[in-house]
């Protein structure tokens, strides 16, 4: 297993090395340089020329490279434009909301895709099964932000249920910060109204993104399911009279559970994409906000670090996911 | 299982009277800003939040009876301003510390501005374009030399660019981004980075104590955001800023109680006078019959703005009104002696910023760009670039005709007609108007020290601009603020500060 | 109750969107206690169907009709709970592929836990330890390996896993369907000498379906030889060998080498399948028929009972007894 | 002759629900189609000038009510449609322009180049989609080309992945051999075996892209990089009506919002349903 995980993390070295470099190409290389977009196409030459030297910008674009991949290796992401912070504290900063709105999208997204995407492959070809077709080829075609606005509207403003923006209400933060993440250090604070409230600002944002994504989720588990459930294990596992229930759970879909979590990790990539709306919709002090506050600023070094930043997160969740399916499958396991 | 369900409501409950509880205290204010700060070092602070924060955390030699544009001593006992108004010689109250009980003594003060004038961020201009040095007498007694004499120097002594700071804690060559250490009546306890701030009185405070034990500044992404927090109950007091729409709504609300005042906050449309055709004084001057500043007072704003007709704000001594009200006979008739007819309108592009001016923006230009194009003879269309493309395409001469705003680093008329007319300092408002006539009408006025002579210049001032129209004004901001009843010792402040240490509870 | 099986007039239809396939047609066949029934047939001709719906496996668009007796209960209609709790304990099934019948990322142990579970909740763990390691050590398989997941198995042994599974239960009716088919040839018949230890030491019938008829010539009692979804003969094994009445069993048993048929010319079976979604008109072999007449082509032969064996074929209408008649069957 | 075969085209449609949603799907975009080309007869009013008063709820004279400036939001809707279709083509077609010859090409040589154009395309295809299109829309700039080049790159990878592995697949296959054997050309290959093989997913993939760019479009619009206003665009029309949903003013957001749902649902519907229809999966068999 060790061995295993190992050869995956040094699999992925190439993979980081292209993500980084077509940002690299994004940023540097397309029309627009960052310094016109910073300073306008008609700058004078000496700011421009000042201003590349600052950043680097005059070598040749080789070194440049060199330097920016040594940099991000290094962890520095250059400092901020704007607040002159390091962009790597405020990544520090903004990530564990993000972290906390993804995986609790994940929880909902997946708890959707794996009961619904699997009863709908049980009962092929009956209404539920038509729902849930229906269901997931809806929600995709759902923008992640109408919905969340329409959530805002509905919960927020008509039934005033729910909060609809930011993380918390005003001194409901965890007294200390371990993790970051609002509901765990509540939790390990011992602070129970802390908790209860950063759980009620989750509700929406992560509804709102774990709807969206649990379309893929239900379309893919119920092809996945609907694989296995014909395969010849089932069949016999059945012929000895095993529960259904325990047919689909733990033969059924636990066997598909490998092709889904393979699919689930690509679909995070996606669900990242979500994520910069959702955190604009509802004010989410997040990754995704901070790339879009700070496009509005032209500030290149927070821009950069916000994807290479997204980029990373891609592969690193792909390498856990690997290592969960290795966990899962014996096959790999051994 | 079920016992499990019955325990979890039970916690419920427990939970939601404890936050009811919670709210229920007196000893803080909760304020609720859509404005954003990017830092709390008075070298670098330059966009309002993160000037207001600092004055309400760290003073200056001089500052402002709360409520007038009155100056009084702050930090400096008394001052002493040469014949020729070169120099400035401050006298300090004696003893003064900073919150974390570093003297705050003429040294200080020379390590902040010297501080100011090598970082060469946003605001050192103030003090840079002004100061030729600054000499520590002794601990309690500072020195400033100035290149020119310039009337309005106190008042940007000020402003938070002239502040002291600790050099201990401060470092000389580059921004500070922790913890800010306080000269005023608050300090700064905790700071989530874009969530929340909380501010408790400053124990080492020379002045009147803070009358709220805790402030609590939450920021909110959007209008929409904070206007949900204020109805709910989260907020004790909104802030800047709902939109119009909204600020009407809760006017009408019996559950809050609202604040409107004066701000010398204005808005207006730039010409980049080197850019075709707006080099020609007559498109201009149809440009500016077109304009109709109460639609857009009604429309956009819900009657919350103020049509503005000078450059100079109404609340400000010298504002008179110069600019025509809209008159499109009168924008026909001049557009067709230049020739443009139907067939051959007049095409302009007007720029905007989409974010910089709030949600708002873009209704307004597509208001505008109807208002021109009810003359039958001009096809405009609008384009837009993020704030920080936006300025250096002003800078560079991109934009020939432009939305901006402005909001004065000190309060005197000159700050309304220097930086926009004045020959050196036109290019860096992005129009390049030059007009001999007004640049000797500007020194004069920047010379003369007595109001009535300043007063008739600036008249001049503002009929030559009429005339020439490089700039249209169109209208100037108000300061709104919403609270619960409850909060008292709101104050809208003539200068635009807004004082937390001022709040409390009844 | 003379007879552990009993079928009745079975039908299975598959239906699907390109048409409805009839896999089962009218079959009718019975089993005695502790009897082995060999179901043969090509590929494709609905013996694997029977052997499924003799524990209403099915898929879900297949569609039953007809009688199945289980002890004189009609499994076609008996509620699903019911049929679930004869699966394993009463009726069990092994399947062809050894490869993918044993879920692959489950320990053995835990499938055989969840086979006696599903039928005895409340079984203490080492009882069932005990259990699942004895019938392992019957079939020759050491029970240490029990903690072993299936990929760590030869072909061989994780058929002798499935059937150690099957029989872990001691059902009294196992269906086998193509037990040896994917083994090659020396384990087949190490599997097949297990399958008749177990047919002499247990008070078991059994089904076993294949398309070998010689393989399992030895272990069998009855046999039934199916052909597009039909049973064309049926009867005891002997008699069948000796004097097979239907041409495709005659057909079928000229592949088999030791069997010596001095009239039959045909050396090869001619065409292939019909379709099952349209089925030829008439008897449904008549298009690879040998023998084929002009009534074979207008209608379906009825069953006839033909010297205590059951025939569907035209050759033998009007026939109480069953003298064949040769002069047909010289044709060709 | 020729109608006999789409009879019966279209009659293999309607046997069971793939066929269904592909018409359903068609027809919803042939509604669209028809909105966009015959704009300036359906919508009652300029879309780019105020029509009525400001923030009517839906009437008579506005059936889906105006804006905070007096717009009519049906007018723009329909006008809408253009934009969605304009950006979300070119940008489809940029991606197929580049991704089918590409993966064509690659699959067809295979070898290290296969690996290393493989290996990039996988690694802009794992990235987060709109997250790319964000960061090159911030650096190109407003306007339509920079949003469709924006959206374009995300989808390159999609259709390469799909045409090259199609390509290896069928370039195994012995009949190209054999083409090969008497001495056909590459390109005589690739025209006429491989591409035809591979032209139906194309189609799928094809309709599925203009599904998730129109989508992302409207990200883009919703987060401030889309066209400059008052072009009429349905991403921009729901940012802004987000703006006024604390008043109620739900009908800015509910009609551009269905708009964009249906019109993702019309694409995503016709290219599942025909997806079925050329690749019918293990459904039935279980």
């Amino acid at each position: 297993m060790k061995t295993y995980i190992l050869t995956r993390v040094i699999l992925s070295i190439p993979m980081i090395f292209i993500l980084l470099t077509i940002v690299f190409v994004v940023l540097r290389i397309l029309p627009g340089n960052p310094v016109t977009a910073m300073l306008g196409p008609k700058a004078p030459p000496e700011v421009v020329k000042s201003m590349e030297a600052q950043l680097g910008l005059d070598k040749p674009i080789i070194i440049q490279f060199g330097d920016y991949i040594a940099n991000i290796l290094r962890g520095n992401f250059g400092d901020s434009t704007v607040t002159t912070l390091p962009v790597i504290q405020e990544l520090e900063e903004r990530f564990p909301a993000t972290l906390e709105l993804t995986i609790f999208a994940m929880i909902i997204a997946v708890t959707i895709g794996i009961f619904f995407g699997s009863t709908a492959a049980y009962r092929y070809g009956r209404p539920v099964d038509a729902i849930a077709r229906i269901y997931s080829i809806f929600v995709y075609s759902m923008p992640v932000f109408w919905l969340g606005i329409m959530l805002q509207l509905i919960f927020g403003v008509w039934l005033k249920a729910l909060p609809v923006s930011g993380r918390a209400s005003p001194f409901m933060t965890p007294d200390n910060m371990y993790t970051g993440l609002y509901t765990i250090d509540a939790i390990l604070n011992g602070q129970w109204n802390v908790l209860y409230d950063s759980l009620l600002h989750l509700v929406l944002p992560s509804v709102t993104l774990g709807v969206v994504i649990s379309s893929v989720f239900v379309r893919m588990v119920r092809s996945n399911v609907l694989l296995s459930l014909s395969s010849q294990y089932v069949i016999s596992a059945r012929s000895r009279g095993i529960k259904e229930s325990k047919v689909l759970y733990a033969h059924a879909l636990k066997n598909a559970m490998i092709p889904i979590l393979t699919i689930m990790g690509l679909q995070f990539a996606l669900l990242l994409g979500g994520a910069v709306l959702t955190e604009t919709t509802f004010s989410w002090p997040g990754i995704g906000s901070y790339l879009v506050e700070r496009i509005r600023y032209r500030d290149f070094p927070a821009i950069q670090g916000a994807v290479v930043f997204f980029a990373l997160f891609v592969v690193v969740v792909s390498i856990l996911i690997d290592i969960i399916n290795a966990w899962m499958d014996p096959r790999v396991r051994y | 299982m079920k016992s499990i369900s019955k325990y979890g409501v039970f916690v419920l409950l427990i939970l939601m009277s404890m936050m009811v509880f919670a709210a229920s205290s007196k000893n803080y204010v909760i304020v609720g800003t859509t404005d954003k700060f990017t830092s709390l070092d008075p070298a670098k602070a330059y966009e309002y939040l993160s000037v207001n924060l600092i004055q309400n955390i760290m003073t200056g030699l001089v500052t402002y009876v709360p409520g007038t544009t009155q100056i009084i001593p702050g930090l400096a006992d008394s001052w002493n301003i040469s014949q020729d108004g070169l120099t400035y010689t401050f006298y300090l109250k004696k003893g003064l510390k900073f919150s974390n009980g570093d003297p705050i003594n003429a040294q200080a003060f020379k390590y902040a501005f010297d501080r100011v004038t090598k970082l060469g961020q946003d605001p050192s201009f103030l003090l840079s374009d002004v100061v030729k040095e600054t000499k520590v007498i002794n601990d309690t007694t500072f020195e400033i030399d100035l290149k020119y004499s310039f009337a309005p120097f106190i008042n940007i002594l000020a402003f938070t660019v002239a502040y002291p700071v600790d050099p201990k804690i401060y470092p000389a060559d580059q921004v500070y981004n922790g913890m800010p250490i306080s000269s005023g009546p608050y300090i700064v306890k905790r700071w989530v980075r874009d969530v929340e701030m909380e501010l408790a009185p400053n124990p080492n405070y020379y002045g009147d104590p803070a009358k709220t034990p805790t402030i609590l500044i939450k920021l909110y992404q959007d209008a929409n955001s904070l206007y949900l927090a204020l109805l709910s109950g989260e907020i004790d007091l909104a802030y800047r800023t709902l939109l119009p729409q909204q600020f009407a709504q809760i006017q009408q609300n019996n559950k809050f109680t609202t604040y409107v005042g004066q701000s010398p906050f204005m808005r207006f449309i730039v010409f980049n006078v080197k850019q075709d055709p707006f080099g020609n004084a007559k498109i201009r001057e149809a440009l500016a019959y077109a304009v109709n500043r109460h639609e857009i007072e009604s429309k956009i704003f819900a009657g919350q703005v103020k049509p503005l007709y000078t450059m100079i704000p109404v609340g400000i001594w010298g504002s008179m009104n110069v600019m025509p009200s809209q008159d499109i006979a009168k924008s026909v008739s001049i557009l067709q002696s230049l020739g443009y007819s139907k067939d051959k309108p007049l095409n302009i592009t007007l720029w905007y910023t989409p974010s910089h001016y709030g949600s708002t923006e873009a209704d307004l230009v597509l208001t505008l760009k109807n208002q021109f194009e009810s003359t039958g003879l001009i096809k405009c269309n609008v384009n837009y670039a993020e704030w920080a493309t936006y300025i250096d395409y002003w800078n560079k001469g991109v934009m020939g005709m432009f939305m901006l705003g402005w909001y004065p680093d000190y309060f005197d008329p000159d700050d309304f007609v220097w930086p926009f007319l004045q020959s050196s300092a036109s290019p860096l408002m992005g129009s390049n108007y030059s007009n001999p006539t007004m640049d000797q009408l500007l020194t004069d006025a920047r010379l003369v020290s007595d109001e009535a002579g300043r007063t008739a210049l600036y008249d001049a001032v503002q009929k030559l601009m009429a005339q020439d129209v490089p700039y249209i004004p169109l209208f100037q901001g108000e300061q709104q603020i919403a609270a619960k009843p409850e909060v008292a010792g709101v104050l809208l402040d003539p200068v635009q500060i807004f004082r937390y240490y001022l709040l409390y509870k009844k | 109750m003379s007879n552990i099986l009993e079928a009745k007039d079975l039908n299975v239809e598959y239906l699907t969107r390109d048409g409805n396939i009839k896999a089962v047609d009218g079959v009718s066949f019975s089993l005695g206690f502790h009897e082995t029934l060999g179901l043969v047939g090509e590929s494709g001709c609905g013996k694997s169907t029977i052997g499924l719906s003799l524990l209403k496996i099915l898929p879900i668009n297949a569609k039953v009709s007809g009688n199945i007796f289980y002890k004189d209960k009609d499994m076609v209609k008996m509620p699903d709970n019911e049929i679930r709790s004869l699966r394993g304990k009463e009726i069990s099934m092994i399947f062809q592929d050894p490869m993918t019948s044993l879920d692959p990322i489950m320990r053995i142990k835990n499938q055989f836990f969840e086979t006696i579970r599903a039928h005895f909740p409340k079984m203490e763990e080492s009882e069932m330890v005990k259990i699942s390691s004895n019938v392992l050590k019957s079939i020759g398989i050491d029970p240490s390996r029990l903690e072993n997941y299936p990929f760590e198995f030869s072909g061989g042994m994780r058929q002798r896993v499935m059937i150690a599974l099957a029989i872990v239960l001691n059902p009294s009716l196992l269906v086998a369907d193509e037990p040896t088919t994917s083994l090659d040839v020396v384990v087949q018949l190490q599997i097949m000498e297990v399958l008749k230890e177990l047919k002499d030491q247990k008070d078991m019938s059994m089904v076993l379906i294949t398309h070998d008829l010689g393989l399992v010539a030895e272990i069998v009692d009855k046999v039934g030889i199916m052909y597009a979804g039909n049973l064309v003969e049926f009867g005891d094994v002997d008699s069948i060998y000796d004097d097979p009445l239907h041409p495709y069993t005659q057909l079928l048993l000229v592949s088999i080498p030791n069997v010596k048929l001095e009239d039959m010319k045909l050396k090869y079976i001619k065409g292939n399948l019909p379709s099952l979604k349209s089925p030829p008109q008439g008897c449904k072999f008549h298009p690879r028929c040998p023998f084929a007449m002009d009534i074979c082509l207008k209608a379906d032969p009825p069953t006839f009972a033909v010297k205590g064996r059951k025939v569907k074929c035209w050759l033998y209408k009007g026939e109480k007894d069953g003298s064949r008649k040769t002069d047909t069957a010289s044709i060709g | 002759m020729i109608s006999m075969e789409i009879r019966k085209g279209i009659k293999g449609l309607f046997k069971d629900s793939s066929g269904l949603m592909a018409f359903i799907g068609f027809m919803i975009l042939i509604f669209y189609i028809i909105m966009a080309v015959f704009a300036p007869f359906i919508s009652p009013y300029n879309p780019t000038q105020p029509s009525g008063p400001s923030l009517l709820p839906p009437t008579i004279s506005h059936i889906m009510g105006t804006d905070n400036l007096g717009y009519d939001i049906f007018s723009r809707l329909v006008w809408g449609t253009r934009m969605a279709f304009a950006i979300a083509l070119i940008a489809t077609a940029i991606a197929a322009v580049v991704g089918i010859p590409v993966g064509l090409l690659v699959g067809y040589v295979g070898g290290k180049t296969d690996r290393v154009v493989t290996m990039i395309m996988d690694s802009v295809y794992a990235f987060p989609g709109l997250i790319l299109a964000i960061a090159i829309a911030a650096m190109l700039g407003p306007g339509l080309l920079n949003i469709a080049f924006s959206i374009a790159v995300v989808y390159i990878p999609t259709y390469y992945r799909v045409i090259r592995s199609q390509v290896s697949t069928v370039k195994s296959e012995l009949y190209v051999d054999g083409a090969r054997a008497i001495g056909a050309k590459s390109s005589t290959i690739i025209g006429s075996y491989v591409f035809p093989n591979v032209l139906p997913s194309t189609i799928v993939i094809f309709s599925m892209n203009l599904a998730d760019s129109i989508m992302t479009e409207a990200g883009l619009s919703f987060l401030g990089l889309g066209i400059a206003p008052p072009t009429p665009d349905w991403g921009y029309d729901l940012a802004k009506g987000q703006q006024f949903i604390l008043n109620n003013d739900w009908w800015m957001v509910l009609f551009p919002g269905i708009a964009i749902i249906t019109i993702v649902l019309g694409f995503s519907m016709f290219a599942e349903g025909l997806d079925e229809y050329f690749n019918p999966n293990i459904g039935e068999k279980r």
